[in-house]
């Protein structure tokens, strides 16, 4: 990593849930990451806007709201039509509407394109190791 | 027109109405005169307001939780399970965001969907798109107040179908929906929507059918848990008592989310009822009845249910030592995810026992030394930003707290609307009450600020380090795995 | 020679040490020197004097519940669990009913059956049977410290045991014992079988070696829950802590027992702590530490989990108000059966995050107008009771309380003891705070008594019929149900 | 029913709660029976030597402590034994150890020649009834 990666962040879709992410922004922050940070109730397109905007290497995507699933569905393909082909995708916070289990949950998610999946048990400093080398694993491809 | 806090006249008010009622289908089932001949036709058992005059005068509570299932199936069995397993004392539907956003089209297909698979894709009851008949059913079914909410930029017309069909409670969630629930609406745009909720309740209850509101509240206990004292939220709350009032809400219900420290939090409903109390006399208001309702404590909760449920009971405990008619409460499952009804329940029935065992009609707790000191300081507090949100309205409290936010007399440490200044942020004390780390733009003397200082101290002393952004996170940290505050 | 409270000299004590040890064959394996030098060496952790002082400075509570299993694989398994699950400060075995009467070759028998069929017929730990060697097999496998109880009129082999494997507490229970646990054996007995463990624990604590001894407590309430009010208990308390004292005891648990109004409960833990600390002074004990426990309420739990859950939670509330080092929990499955080893733990866990939640070191509840109320009543009722048991031994407080039964001076309402008078009896007054129906022949004065039949007149005012017997057991199904006091 | 039937009560063997059977016996007074109360700790010898002292109809036996098992075999025959063939016998309370259900207790205690057997939910009122209804059974035999 030559230069500090930009990191576009946000809740999706109707979430207003903003305490999980703001501490990984603030951690991010802390670790020498650049934040762009999108607040609440952020839309897919302007996520990926945002990203194309900031140059970003990765998009971090909170959703707490119970809605995870069907805010996230196509949000790789999307991405890759705007381009961002290898741009690390994230997402965390309670995914699961109903009675899901962690091991149902994250092949899920993976399945629709997510680089990860992080369920609310996740620390900071965790999210921020575990971006740290993806973005080793894509600078070196 | 610019916002006022008079009662919104008749005629405009029915004009209002029809644009509302025409935004979406359901609407047009919706007539007021109906629903109010409906509504004094409930047994009295099912109106929230002779429920809350019964528990004052038998000294019980009124328990509750927020259920939204995704159909009008699920609703009604998971507000049953909460009637008969849990003894609810009101049953409360929470509707989902796409209801709070108005995406009553897009909804049909999901219920659909729901319906078909059995699925629970919602995470709320889309209560709109089930109209007056299929809302009617519900209160019919069930032997309960049944009452709606769901903070929203806009929700007239859910109100309206609500109380059309007998249901009996409101909640105007003016300053949290501003605070915490958009990014871009404007508070002006939020008033004015829920002014027509109260004005709504207000007509009902003008013609004999009593529709109990929660008040509006400032930065409150859940939506900024362990970081706005409980000063701001009171100030919100005697707002919106007079923002009630002037709309003829004649049934109030004020709610003080907890903070996690007995004083302060049993100090805090006291002082919200007193400076309702006298600011509606103030004002001019008589023959209102104020209830008092205590919620559980925000923040994120154990992943450990035994430890969550002793977290949970909390609210039963503040309630019965504040002497409250309501409780609200979160459930032991609150950390795993949406709540299953069974465990709803069973919050609820625990959080109702400990309600009777710490309710001693006698105990004058608001006596103990330092709920007194935490009630003198936290009213000087409410006292000075209302005072100064006044005067920024002359006189007019909406007007006032139209300007409030900009100059950060009122404010939330963490709120999500830009136009929120966010230039105060609280932490708690080595007791666990919170205080102000920063307090911003509020117009607080001197000692107010020492008072907070000195307390933050004595943490940082215990702690040896400075209070920051990271005790607050490592006191969450602490909670939700079972410890109180981060050492 | 008469019961006398001044320390049992070393000759004659170990004469009377023999004829103990002598009486089952594991008291063979008894070395008090081993067991000296085996205390000494057990890690801090282990030894409840150093938990508690370690609790105390950094304001929390070790919770604990009475656990017996009958054989030491399953009481090992229990306290794992407890330990481990359920975050246990203490980890004390409670035997069964056969080794409380010395049935030692029976249960020979029944423990062969139990380990063979891996079933659990006794209702306790048979600690005894399984001798030195058994029970430090238990203290080592383990990480906290453990303690040994079980109400018996003479339990002093089973004392020589718990203490020579490395148990660091014991119980005193002489007036529970007389008042309830036996229909025929007499104080003098009683109270001289539990000198000689008082001695015993002296012994060890002076060569290095403390074991905390939780002292003798009189009319308790889990023995006569929501019938004696707490000054009965609380004058016990005070003579239990002179007849440790004397014996060399340094390191003192006082137990209250919960009624169920917290102003009365917490108050009751601060004159327990107030008496206490003065008469040892007057007596001339210098450097003694005391530690205050609470226990749950005693009496039927609702069959209901989380109705008990709730109950069980207060034991943790009333700890935290009272500033507590310990808490006795019950467990939410009280009035289903022998409870399992989960619930247990589950119970302790709630309990003790309760705890947390309520603790805020400078709350002072104690200030609060009730609690000082209760506090000066329970004072005054509990010197009277004290100042009569000195005067009537002649100084001797131990000669005193065998007198004191006889003329009802001490007493207990429902004693299964015909020595007891039973001519006191209680009753909860509207707030839940138990008062003296009867004062039988307490040497109260009309002040006192006028404040007890003031309070009950008031309840009888809400039910509009005298208080009698059938409110008793009328209240006592309430709690089962689910509810506080009766109609 | 021409006397006053008589009635024996205690706790058996080990067992000294007594709350239980005091509000009983309470309830029987009432009710007009005359009861001998033997307190706590009673064995089934001297039961059933107070029965035949007082001329008893009925012996009720309350255990609590978890030892009801150990202790209340046997029980019938003794009666028998002792020429009580036909009085009526009760027991009651927290009948269990371990978890045994109430389906598996109530033939348990029958099966030992127990009259009824009493859960811990039983009402003082619900026991006095049965008890006339068997009184009367035995007296009409
Ligand atoms: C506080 C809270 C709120 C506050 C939020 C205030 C705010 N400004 O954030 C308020 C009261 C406003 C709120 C509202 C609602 N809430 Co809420 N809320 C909570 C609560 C109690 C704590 C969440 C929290 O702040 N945790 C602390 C932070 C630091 O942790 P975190 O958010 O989990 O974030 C960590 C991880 O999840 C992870 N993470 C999070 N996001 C991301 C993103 C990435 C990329 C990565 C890598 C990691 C990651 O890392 C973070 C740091 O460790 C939880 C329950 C709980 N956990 O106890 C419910 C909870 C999340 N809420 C819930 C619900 C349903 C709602 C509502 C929808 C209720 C309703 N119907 O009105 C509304 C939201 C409406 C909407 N449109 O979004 C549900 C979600 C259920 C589900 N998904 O299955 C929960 C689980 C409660 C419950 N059991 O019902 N809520
Ligand atoms: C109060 C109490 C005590 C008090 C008793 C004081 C007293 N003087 O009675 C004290 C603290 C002394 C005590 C001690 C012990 N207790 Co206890 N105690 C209880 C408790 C909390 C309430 C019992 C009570 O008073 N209920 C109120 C009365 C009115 O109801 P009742 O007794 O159930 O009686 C009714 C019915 O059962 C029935 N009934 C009872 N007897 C009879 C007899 C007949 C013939 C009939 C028809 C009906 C009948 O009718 C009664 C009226 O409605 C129960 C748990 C609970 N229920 O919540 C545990 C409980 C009964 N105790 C229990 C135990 C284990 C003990 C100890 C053995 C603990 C120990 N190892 O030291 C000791 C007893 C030692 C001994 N040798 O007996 C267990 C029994 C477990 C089991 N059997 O499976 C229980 C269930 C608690 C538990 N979960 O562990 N206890």
């Amino acid at each position: 990593m030559t230069r500090t990666p930009n990191i576009v962040t946000g809740t999706i879709g109707d979430d207003i849930h903003s305490f999980g992410i703001k501490v990984i922004e603030h951690a991010l922050d802390n670790a020498g990451f650049k934040v762009f940070p999108l607040g609440i109730q952020v839309a897919q397109e302007d996520f990926i806007r945002a990203a194309i905007e900031a140059d970003a290497s990765a998009i971090l995507v909170s959703s707490m709201s119970g809605h995870a699933r069907l805010l996230c569905e196509g949000f790789r393909a999307r991405c890759i039509e705007a381009g961002l082909d290898d741009i690390v995708l994230y997402v965390g916070g309670t995914l699961s509407t109903g009675d899901m289990t962690w091991e149902e949950i994250e092949p899920l998610f993976r399945g629709m394109g997510f680089t990860r999946a992080f369920p609310p048990t996740s620390l900071p400093g965790e999210i921020v190791e575990a971006l740290r080398q993806d973005l080793l694993a894509v600078s070196e491809e | 027109m610019g916002i006022e806090n008079i009662k919104i006249d008749d005629d405009r008010f029915m004009q209002m109405r029809k644009a509302v009622l025409g935004s979406y289908k359901t609407g047009a089932e919706v007539d007021i005169e109906d629903g109010i001949a409906y509504q004094k036709a409930l047994p009295t058992h099912k109106v929230l307001a002779h429920e809350l005059k019964n528990a004052r005068e038998g000294n019980y509570t009124l328990g509750h939780n927020l259920t939204g299932q995704s159909t009008a199936q699920s609703q009604f069995e998971f507000l049953e399970c909460l009637q008969n397993d849990g003894g609810a004392g009101l049953l409360q539907c929470l509707y989902d965001s796409y209801t709070r956003t108005g995406r009553f089209e897009h909804l049909e297909n999901v219920i659909a969907q729901c319906e078909r698979e059995g699925k629970n894709l919602l995470n709320g009851f889309p209560l709109v798109n089930y109209g007056v008949a299929g809302n009617r059913k519900l209160v019919e079914a069930l032997d309960r107040p049944v009452g709606a909410l769901g903070p929203a930029v806009d929700s007239r017309l859910a109100s309206e179908i609500a109380l059309a069909s007998g249901y009996t409670q409101l909640v105007d969630n003016t300053y949290i929906v501003f605070e915490t629930y958009t990014k871009s609406a404007t508070l002006e745009e939020i008033m004015g929507n829920f002014q027509y909720s109260l004005r709504l309740a207000g007509y009902y209850t003008e013609r004999g059918a009593p529709i109990a509101v929660t008040v509006a509240t400032g930065a409150a206990g859940d939506n900024a848990p362990g970081v706005a004292p409980p000063s701001l939220g009171t100030a919100g709350r005697v707002l919106g008592a007079l923002a009630a009032a002037a709309q003829g809400v004649r049934h109030m219900i004020a709610v003080n989310w907890s903070f996690g420290n007995i004083a302060q939090d049993v100090a805090s409903s006291f002082v919200t009822q007193k400076l309702i109390g006298e600011y509606l006399e103030r004002f001019g208001h008589e023959g209102i009845e104020l209830y008092m309702e205590n919620g559980c404590l925000g923040g994120p909760y154990p992943y450990d249910w035994d430890q969550a449920f002793a977290e949970v009971m909390y609210a039963g405990i503040v309630s019965a030592l504040s002497n409250s008619q309501m409780c609200q409460v979160k459930t032991f499952d609150e950390a795993t995810g949406i709540p299953t009804m069974q465990n709803q329940a069973r919050s609820l029935k625990g959080a109702r026992m400990m309600y009777r065992i710490m309710r001693t009609p006698d105990l004058d707790f608001r006596n103990a030394p330092d709920t007194r000191r935490e009630m003198e300081m936290e009213e000087r507090e409410a006292r000075a930003i209302i005072e100064k949100v006044l005067e920024l309205g002359d006189g007019d409290p909406l007007k006032g707290a139209l300007k409030a936010y900009e100059f950060g007399i009122m404010d939330n440490p963490v709120a999500n609307n830009p136009r929120v200044k966010s230039a105060v942020m609280g932490v708690k004390d080595a007791t666990g009450a919170v205080r102000y780390l920063d307090t911003g733009n509020l117009p607080f003397d001197e000692e107010i600020k020492a008072f907070h200082r000195d307390r933050i101290r004595q943490r940082e002393g215990r702690m040896n380090r400075p209070a920051s952004y990271d005790t607050i996170v490592a006191d969450m940290r602490a909670i939700a795995s079972g410890d109180w505050l981060a050492a």
